[in-house]
């Protein structure tokens, strides 16, 4: 900023104007960048599970596909069926794409230092701006006059209303254990290994974890949980009129939002860009360690996306007020009283979240024996040809 | 100009002009709409004003749900492929009476109010302090409002399940 | 708040083109918001006449259009059909093409009910398990191209016997399909049947009573689903069927009510098995000899009806022949199962969600060639 | 649950001629036997059919027509898993005025049965809750299974003349 005023001569104002436009543009070619890179890694993902290619003509690996779909999209013609809402079809594209971007604005790429801004109310911010989409998906299911994206963006709006309230309950604990309201406190709370993180310092943060991934893959309308887009009921669900640009940016919306999974669980719950501490500091690893775990967690959705049946929406619904918010306010409360203890005897603390990352290991190592067998057997030939 | 200022009158024309929209518009869900943006606005006001719990609070609460809720309530009770119907009513003389009054009233407590005008303090946050009043100072109408709501939610649920069982 | 809340149905067209009907079927339905009030299947669409065609083409002649009936299962259509004139004419089929015909009749009936299975999967949401299914069935395409040049619309079966002779080594390269596959059930097992979630979306849905399925004529995996033991192969014993050891699965209401719609799903895959079952005993049973029985290249049948059944993948399916005695029938019904399944779904389709009359098509298995013949 | 012993189409009409004294015969075939009944007998003798102990034909398998000369000749194929028993009715109307009762009361599944058979024939079924057209459009003229069915011209705006097309793809 003070090269901006002194060199430049611009005034205050100016410069102030011309940093924001930087940041935004920055945080932007990121989120676009990682939204496409993120649809062909789906495909990609799909392709390998579901023994085929998936794209791999454009670019090495087929990695530009993006570029060229969005390309096609673009030049693409730009319907409008008859009788919508001309005006609200048209913005509302955009809503949705400004309601995912704006959470980006206090979820870090890397270290403290790379956030867009470090509020101090920063995980209420994460929490609310959602509801932004919620009006966006509403919006393009009544304009497009029709009665399946109808459908699409009322089930669309009650499963993000609803499922906002165990997410924001399950924030709670690592709130608590933080004790502060800013995602940049949260990341100095936990440490660089595992079991300093959130997600495994006590069984309740565990449980939080879970209810907080399971809460956002609903709020990103991933599956089991994509009922707005169920393409096998509702078609397409509130985007099925939509072609071209608009259409791309949607996807572009939807994809940004895998990315947001992602890089706030990363964020809140699994330790975030710490390094151990010699390290400490070091902005390229810290942003190494950020996007590797972020990518994990967005492996992990992609994984499940192409592994589950979809739920139905009374079971939808079901799972959020009757296990999911208990859960979370269990959560809540179990860390309340844990804490209480640990204020009397501090070792206990370093003792529980020692155990709760073993436990998770022993899971882990089931589940990775299970992948295993399913291999073995895949290698049986078939002897054709 | 502070970049506050910029933003002060953005959010005013904002409000002002989709406010306008969500009392005129001859489309009930347009107005709906528009009152999610008018709330919104707000919100940035409070931001504008070191409020940041509030704004937050606002949008949360009135933006994502009110606002939805309201939506919902107004696809699910009109016929929804045909929403020709606006909230323009006409009782001239009894909205001339309630709006005059109001306007009056309202001028006339700007006109007697002398405006403590001081410089913005820096942005502090507040989330703390409010934490602490409200569980220390006013922890018993915290209380009491919470069991309200409580009450309210429950009776709204027994209503709905009557509803269904009949 | 005494008198309940007056809601106003929304009509909405789920078809004729729509992700969930397989195939051109349009559903109208009524709904209060995600609920259905009424639904009324109009179907046709597909409807192209074959029993008309049946009139002007001569009795061989007909064979190909059965293909086209169901084209998920033309050998067992073939089947039927030849089945229904060897009858007539009272032709003795050679006990190899027999055994051919079963083979040929089994591996159809598995890779029908593979994409009976994945494209359940698919309405629920899971879209691997159904890609992995057809790699499945690409093998079986395989081995009946092997056998007769086609891939879908096979034209295999000839009235009299079947028209080519198994190709050498057909048998192990069928053998080590079937080690390879039997495995590959196991693996489609952990991916679907045991998901909770797949679970939650079939059980207690669409329950259909045996006394209900037996009133609609539900035939086939449907109708053993709902608990009724009944198979043509093992009732009314025709081929060599009879000399093979296999069991006949039905709907046990494992997770759910009795006939739901994940007990029809079960009872297909346990199907499955049972063919798999079948076609190892074929395969080392199949005798040495002719292929094809002699019959006249004019065939003229005489004056009279028959009504042949045969156990399809869709279920017990009727071929109803009325011959006047001259080169090509006088008038030839093909009662098949999705027909009859079909006809239930306004009855079924009361009060369930939209995404349940997704699972109840999905699980009656329908074709909608076969439906509008 | 199955017997060995299965009835014959003899002892079946004994059977119907014993409990409901209506006169059927059984038909000279030379494939199925079937079991004739006059028209207006239809509906008794079926639900005798469905709901005798002996019998508990529980199942209608198909029902169509066909169209032989001056009458539409209709036949009934019935199942009973319980006893599996199979068994033909025929029956037949006149081509000028088709009308027989419907059997829907007695079974389902002969709803969509006598709504293709009302389609294609356009045989009239008395007291059937539902009889419009399945497979064809609505505004479909005439009844293509019939022996003396001329195939239209068009179809809305669709031409079907043979003329037409021979000379489109002609040399």
């Amino acid at each position: 900023m003070n090269l901006l005023t002194d060199t430049l001569g611009m005034t205050e104002f100016w410069a102030n104007v011309v940093i924001m436009l930087i940041v935004c543009t920055i945080v932007f070619a990121v989120f676009a960048l990682m939204s496409g890179i993120t649809s062909w890694a789906e495909r990609r993902i799909a392709g390998r599970m579901q023994s085929r290619y998936g794209c791999n003509r454009v670019g090495p690996q087929g990695i530009l596909q993006f570029v060229a779909d969005a390309v096609k999209l673009i030049l693409k013609e730009d319907l409008i069926p008859d009788g919508a809402d001309r005006f609200l079809y048209k913005i509302t594209p955009y809503l949705c794409l400004m309601g995912v971007l704006a959470t980006l604005v206090v979820l870090p790429l890397g270290s403290r230092a790379m956030m867009v801004a470090d509020l101090n109310v920063g995980v209420l911010y994460f929490i609310s701006i959602t509801s932004i989409v919620v009006i966006g998906i509403l919006m393009a299911g009544w304009s497009s006059n029709n009665k399946w994206s109808l459908l699409g963006g009322m089930r669309s709006a009650a499963q993000i209303v609803s499922y906002e309230i165990p997410v924001a309950m399950s924030l709670l604990t690592p709130i608590l254990i933080a004790g502060s309201l800013s995602v940049g406190d949260l990341l100095d709370s936990q440490g660089w290994l595992p079991w300093e993180w959130t997600a495994f310092q006590t069984p309740f943060s565990a449980l939080a974890f879970f209810v907080f991934f399971i809460g956002s893959l609903a709020e990103g309308n991933r599956t089991p949980f994509d009922l707005p887009e169920a393409e096998s009921e509702l078609v397409s669900g509130f985007n099925t009129e939509y072609s071209g640009f608009r259409f791309a940016v949607f996807f572009m919306a939807e994809y940004g939002n895998v990315f947001l999974i992602g890089l706030s669980t990363t964020a809140l719950f699994l330790g975030g860009p710490n390094l151990p501490g010699f390290l400490q500091g070091n902005p390229f690893l810290s942003v190494a360690v950020m996007m590797l775990k972020t990518i994990f967690i967005m492996f992990v959705v992609i994984w499940l996306r192409w592994t589950l049946p979809r739920f139905r929406i009374d079971q939808l619904m079901d799972l959020s007020w009757k296990y999911l918010l208990p859960c979370a306010l269990i959560a809540f409360f179990g860390q309340s009283v844990f804490m209480l203890v640990a204020h009397q005897i501090p070792a206990i603390t370093q003792i529980t979240s020692i155990v709760v990352f073993i436990v998770f290991l022993l899971i882990m190592i089931k589940f990775i024996g299970r992948i295993r067998t399913n291999y073995k057997e895949q290698s049986i030939p078939v002897g054709l040809n | 100009m502070e970049i506050a200022d910029l933003f002060f009158y953005l959010f005013s024309v904002m409000i002002i002009g989709l406010g306008g929209v969500v009392a005129f518009s001859r489309n009930l869900l347009h107005s709906a709409f528009a009152l999610f943006f008018v709330l919104f606005g707000v919100a940035g006001f409070y931001v504008l004003l070191g409020a940041d719990f509030l704004a937050m609070v606002q949008i949360m609460v009135y933006a994502g749900g009110v606002c939805v809720l309201l939506i919902f309530a107004t696809m699910l009770s009109d016929n929804i492929s045909q929403p020709g119907k606006s909230n323009l009513s006409f009782q001239t003389v009894l909205s001339t009476v309630a709006g005059g009054g109001i306007a009056l009233l309202l001028l006339s407590a700007f006109e007697n109010t002398t405006w403590n005008v001081v410089a913005p303090g820096a942005m502090e946050p507040t989330t703390n302090s409010i934490g602490k009043l409200l569980l220390n100072e006013y922890i018993l109408p915290f209380e009491v409002i919470s069991f309200l709501l409580l009450a309210a939610m429950v009776s709204a649920i027994m209503l709905v399940k009557k509803g269904e069982n009949s | 708040m005494t008198s309940e809340l007056k809601t106003e149905h929304i009509t909405i067209n789920m078809g004729p083109q729509h992700p969930s009907t397989h195939g051109v079927i349009r559903f109208v339905i009524k709904t209060d918001g995600e609920i259905i009030h009424e639904c009324d299947p109009d179907v046709g669409y597909l409807h192209r006449g074959i029993e008309k065609i049946a009139e002007s083409v001569t009795w061989q002649g007909f064979v190909p259009f059965t293909d086209r009936v169901d084209y998920l299962a033309s050998m067992n259509a073939n089947w039927a059909y030849c089945m229904a004139v060897e009858e007539m004419l009272g032709t003795e089929v050679p006990e190899r093409a027999e055994y051919i015909r079963v083979i040929a009749g089994e591996l159809n009936r598995i890779s029908s009910h593979l994409v009976a299975i994945g494209a359940a999967d698919m309405d629920m949401g899971a879209i691997t398990p159904f890609v992995q299914l057809l790699r499945e069935r690409e093998y079986i395409n395989d081995l009946l191209e092997m056998i007769c040049g086609a891939r879908l619309t096979y034209n295999y079966y000839s009235i009299g016997g079947v028209n080519y002779d198994l190709p050498e080594g057909f048998s192990i390269k069928v053998m080590g399909f079937l080690d390879h596959f039997e495995v590959a059930v196991e693996q489609m097992h952990r991916l679907v049947t045991y998901n909770q979630i797949f679970i939650n979306r079939f059980a207690n849905v669409a329950a259909v009573s045996p006394e209900m399925a037996m009133d609609y004529n539900f035939v086939g995996p449907n109708l053993r689903g709902s608990g009724v033991k009944y198979d043509v192969r093992r009732n009314k014993p025709y081929s060599i069927y009879d000399k093979l050891d296999f069991e006949i699965p039905i709907g046990t209401a494992s997770v759910g009510t009795l006939g739901d719609c994940y007990d029809r799903y079960f009872v297909r895959v346990e199907e499955i098995r049972e063919s798999v079952k079948i076609l190892r005993q074929c395969l080392q049973q199949i005798p040495e000899g002719e292929i094809q029985a002699k019959v006249k290249n004019a065939i003229k049948p005489p004056v009279g009806h028959k009504y042949i059944r045969t156990e399809t993948p869709r279920g017990d399916t009727g071929y109803f022949i009325y011959s006047d005695g001259k080169t090509s029938p006088s008038r030839l019904k093909i009662r098949t199962g999705s027909f009859t399944g079909m006809s239930i779904i306004p009855e079924l389709a009361r009060n369930i969600f939209i995404a349940d009359l997704v699972a109840v098509i999905g699980s009656l298995d329908i074709v909608a060639p076969e439906l509008d013949r | 649950m199955f017997k060995e012993h299965t009835l014959n189409t003899t002892e079946i009409i004994d059977l119907i001629q014993k409990n409901t004294q209506i006169e059927v015969k059984a038909s000279e075939n030379s494939y199925d036997a079937s079991i004739i009944v006059e028209p207006k007998d239809v509906l008794p003798v079926m639900k005798f059919l469905k709901l005798s102990r002996d019998l508990s034909f529980k199942v209608l398998s198909s029902h169509t027509a066909v169209h032989d000369g001056e009458d539409f000749k209709l036949f009934w194929n019935l199942l009973s898993y319980e006893h599996n028993l199979e068994t033909t009715i025929e029956s037949s109307v006149p081509v000028v005025s088709p009308q027989i009762q419907s059997v829907c009361k007695v079974w389902k599944a002969a709803d969509w049965l006598e709504r293709e058979s009302y389609d294609l024939f356009g045989i009239q079924y008395i007291d059937h809750p539902d009889l419009r057209r399945i497979m064809l459009p609505e505004d479909w003229i005439g009844f293509p299974l019939r022996k003396d069915y001329q195939s239209p011209e068009g179809y809305q705006d669709i031409e079907n003349s043979r003329s037409e097309i021979d000379k489109r793809f002609k040399p």
